[in-house]
């Protein structure tokens, strides 16, 4: 016994194939345990069940739109910042023109191509209107690569209370943000008529 | 077209199934997706997430990656094919045993994405090979992949065996492999294979 | 009459291995995937019970390739080579309870010269691919499979010493009957019985290429070995070579050292024997899709290392051990005397093997520690 | 009985011909492999159980697959390889192979074994043989196994690599 215990000393505290056996019961707990324990069954299955995705998880840029209709209630003002400063240059944007061809403050064509779109949120960070946002929309899959792929205004325009239920922090402080805005107009407005 | 649906109802209705063969056979191949082992950039970690115990590429019976081309069924082009690697991606494609399916992940597969203006760059693996499904994102979410597969899956057991519109195997004269893309001087030559690929000014694309 | 009863025989024997590798071949996607925290195959049929159907008729239907260089004739024979030796190891299996197909004289030797010929369909396979990983494949997995085969035999030959024949069924024969009415007389429940089932386990694992033995087609680095340039129902076949390997590796642990048919209590035995054939097969093969979860891939010099250091030594070891409980009458002098001496060259092994671990130092030559 | 043994005859003859007509150098040692098993079905078909089953076993599954294996680890090239079926020597070849062939002949015919009609050996059961080797035949036996490990030894010798004087190795070795 006691030749033993010093061997078993001397080995490093180890016995030859014990690693294995150990190693083996990890897996056997696993195994049994996959079908009592749900924390060793992680899978989530998914077009039947989905994870939460934190609020600021983010897919493809989207279009707000205030108030019922997209048309009247559209925020973009076709100011094309978002196009110059599209890293991979994925948006595309026209303006309306009225019937002397001048331009205006509204886009005929606001095109996003999510086959080339990388997700960076740049866009949404210079947009002084707050009218483009990152959507949470990822099960997209197409068979064709152009047309499909490329969304066009009807698609892109989504309301503001869509919005708020997807991303109650940042859509609060954007509406606070064009509250802000709107008053400061407002007062600009009242001190010039006063002036 | 419309008759041999009508007939094939009229039938059904009595208990014959024209289309049970051809039933079986989507069934089979849709349901043993078995992908090629091989990633290429970020979206082959999403790739390989998407196997992992969260999301269990397993489920849907494609968890076996195959190592070898002449065993897998599926090619996840997961990300950015570059030139230098653009030529050994269709030598494995031509290489893969019929039917074969191509499902092109993340911007940078479907067109080049962030880089499609880069020198070294692909603008889309759909230049070269034909593509099934397309995956947008960068990179896409594992579910996106998932979602991707599922898509596989139903375009699959809508194809046909026979007849117009059938199925891109089933067709002797669709081609099965396509012209390896080598390094030139400028660009790859040839620049996109005609028969998968037509650039716009050909009347093809955008 | 009699010709009729063999065929039925027959039947149900080739029924039931066909059944058992559709099962285990879905068992081990299930088993690896429920082990790796997963849910495995779900969506086909219910449970996914569909699963390997639509894998079969996908193999069925998917193009068969041959390289341009390959060398056609030996390409198609190959995975026939590889299947039909395995099928007709089958046969000798005891079975039991009058299923039972043949009982060889010299079953044991019918089992082992069979068996080597799969040797030769890697060969062939891999050769004919005209694939240098194919190449590369397949002399790895002659290396393996003729090193294996050293231990394998050699640790054979301790139950037909015992049980003085070469029958399979004389060998379960050997093993029935209870001790104190209750343990089972099984040579697995003997000193030198535990040594050589776990050899024999181990041994047959590698003969049949399976984790943690699969250098072959280890895929990091020989793409998918000897099964590189097969696609479709050769590949198949290839599969269904490798799973029957193990069922046959599986049946003879079970007709060596677990009693055959045996009943491992005597209240059971109402359940013919043939089931317990059946149920300990099963088990093994579950054992085996276990220790696939679980041990990563060995590299070439630790597995022949292995063999020529551990195994076939132990194997000789073992041998004299069962020779020694065999003329000691098998008593407690037997326990004493072959345990002390199997125990004995454990810790021997134990000591030289991790001692040397203990003192090897590693070199750095870039990193300086 | 007697057509199986000519099939099985005929069947030695092919392989062993394809064995040395044949050019390409696997095909040879796969038809070796054949000839090899049909042997082993010959001494089965005699009755011979144990030398059957032993003679694949060993021939097949160990012999073959070492001088495939041989083949494989040498002359990866030369496998295809295309050369003069016959070698220039072949007449000498020939007188070599026709006197061990009459002398086999000559010894055969004067034993007297032709004599009576083909018969059936009695079945020899393992027991037999068992007993056989290790009384009577055990010197022989046990002078088989010193020779096969002989062999054995001296083959790793042979192919042990004697580490250069001055190497790193020899080096770290002396320390």
């Amino acid at each position: 016994m006691e030749r033993m215990a010093s061997h078993y000393r001397k080995s490093g505290g180890r016995w030859l194939g014990s690693g294995i056996l150990r190693g083996m019961g990890v897996t056997l707990k696993n195994w049994i345990g996959s079908y009592f324990d749900p924390s060793r069954l992680v899978t989530v299955c998914y077009p039947g069940e989905r994870l939460p995705l934190p609020e600021n998880s983010r897919s493809f840029p989207f279009l707000i739109y205030d108030g019922d209709d997209p048309e009247a209630g559209l925020r973009c003002v076709a100011c094309r910042i978002c196009e110059k400063e599209c890293p991979p240059e994925c948006i595309h944007i026209e303006n309306e023109r009225d019937e002397n061809g001048k331009p205006r403050k509204r886009p005929a064509v606001f095109d996003i191509d999510i086959s080339v779109c990388m997700s960076c949120q740049i866009c949404v960070e210079v947009c002084p209107f707050d009218a483009i946002e990152m959507d949470q929309i990822y099960a997209i899959s197409t068979n064709a690569r152009f047309e499909p792929l490329r969304l066009h205004k009807e698609q892109l325009l989504k309301p503001n209370e869509y919005f708020r239920e997807l991303s109650p922090t940042r859509s609060a402080a954007a509406d606070a943000r064009r509250e802000a805005e709107r008053a400061k107009q407002a007062k600009k407005k009242e001190a010039g008529k006063k002036g | 077209m419309t008759e041999d649906k009508q007939l094939q109802d009229e039938l059904a209705l009595y208990g014959v199934h024209l289309t049970l063969l051809e039933q079986v056979y989507n069934w089979g191949r849709s349901n043993s997706l078995w992908p090629l082992q091989f990633g290429l950039a970020c979206c082959a970690i999403e790739m390989i997430a998407s196997v992992t115990a969260r999301y269990d590429l397993g489920r849907f019976g494609s968890e076996i990656f195959r190592p070898s081309p002449r065993q897998a069924d599926l090619m996840i082009v997961s990300g950015t094919v570059t030139k230098k690697m653009a030529p050994q991606v269709v030598r494995l494609y031509n290489q893969m045993a019929e039917p074969k399916y191509v499902l092109a992940m993340g911007a940078c597969a479907i067109s080049g994405g962030p880089f499609k203006g880069g020198y070294n760059v692909v603008k889309g693996i759909d230049r070269y090979i034909p593509v099934d499904i397309f995956v947008p994102g960068c990179p896409p979410r594992p579910e996106a992949l998932l979602n991707g597969i599922i898509h596989l899956q139903e375009t699959i057991r809508r194809q046909k065996l026979s007849g117009p519109g059938k199925a891109r195997h089933a067709d002797r004269d669709q081609p099965s492999e396509y012209a390896i893309p080598e390094e030139g001087g400028r660009d790859l030559v040839p620049q996109y294979n005609a028969e998968t690929w037509r650039p716009s000014w050909q009347g093809g694309g955008k | 009459m009699w010709l009729v009863i063999i065929q039925l025989k027959i039947g149900i024997i080739l029924t039931f291995f066909s059944l058992l590798f559709a099962v285990a071949s879905l068992a081990e996607r299930k088993i690896l995937a429920r082990i790796q925290n997963r849910r495995g195959p779900n969506r086909v049929g219910p449970c996914g019970l569909f699963q390997p159907i639509a894998d079969g008729i996908k193999m069925l239907i998917k193009e068969d390739v041959v390289p341009r260089k390959a060398d056609r004739a030996l390409h198609f024979l190959a995975p026939i080579v590889m299947v039909a030796p395995m099928v007709l190891l089958f046969g000798i299996l005891p079975y039991g309870g009058g299923l039972t197909l043949v009982d060889l004289e010299v079953g044991l030797l019918f089992f082992f010269a069979v068996s080597s010929v799969s040797e030769l369909a890697v060969f062939m396979a891999g050769w004919s691919s005209a694939n240098k990983y194919s190449v590369f494949g397949a002399m790895r997995a002659i290396a393996q499979m003729v090193s294996y085969e050293v231990p394998l035999v050699l640790v054979a030959i301790t139950p037909v010493m015992v049980a003085g024949s070469l029958s399979l069924v004389h060998m379960v024969e050997d093993q029935a009957g209870y001790a104190i009415g209750v343990i089972p007389n099984w040579f697995v429940l003997t000193p030198w019985g535990i040594v050589g089932f776990l050899l024999l386990f181990v041994t047959s694992l590698a003969e049949a290429n399976r984790t943690p033995f699969d250098l072959p087609e280890g895929e990091s680095e020989l793409v998918a070995g000897h099964l590189t340039e097969y696609s479709g129902f050769k590949y198949a076949l290839f599969f269904m070579g490798e799973y029957f390997g193990i069922f046959a590796g599986s049946g003879l642990a079970v007709a060596l050292f677990l009693g055959g048919g045996g009943a491992p209590l005597p209240l059971l035995q109402w359940i013919p024997p043939y089931l317990w054939f059946f149920v300990k097969l099963v088990v093994l093969v579950g054992i085996v899709i276990w220790v696939r979860a679980s041990l990563p891939r060995m590299r070439i010099d630790q597995l022949m290392d292995l063999c020529w250091k551990g195994l076939v030594p132990l194997a000789f070891v073992n041998l004299i051990a069962a020779a020694i409980w065999h003329y000691s009458g098998g008593g407690w002098q037997g326990w004493i005397l072959a345990g002390g001496l199997l125990v004995g060259a454990y810790l021997m092994l134990n000591r030289v093997v991790l001692r040397s671990r203990c003192s090897w130092e590693r070199k750095y030559y870039l990193a300086k520690s | 009985m007697n057509v199986v043994l000519f099939i099985i005859a005929a069947l030695i003859l092919v392989g062993a011909l394809a064995t040395v007509c044949v050019r390409n150098l696997v095909y040879c040692a796969l038809s070796l492999a054949a000839t090899f098993a049909a042997l082993g079905m010959l001494y089965l078909a005699l009755g011979a159980e144990f030398i059957g089953w032993v003679q694949i076993l060993v021939y097949v599954g160990a012999v073959a697959v070492l001088i495939v294996f041989v083949i494989l680890l040498t002359a990866p090239d030369r496998m295809r390889s295309v050369g003069p079926l016959f070698s220039r020597s072949r007449i000498l070849g020939v007188g070599v192979s026709l006197g061990v062939f009459g002398t086999i002949a000559y010894a055969v015919h004067k034993s007297g074994s032709l004599k009576g009609s083909l018969s059936m050996p009695a079945e020899t059961d393992m027991q037999s043989i068992g007993e056989e080797l290790l009384s009577s035949y055990l010197v022989p036996l046990e002078a088989t196994g010193v020779l096969l490990t002989v062999a054995l030894i001296g083959a790793v010798l042979f192919a042990r690599e004697e580490p250069v004087e001055g190497s790193e190795e020899s080096q770290e070795s002396k320390d």
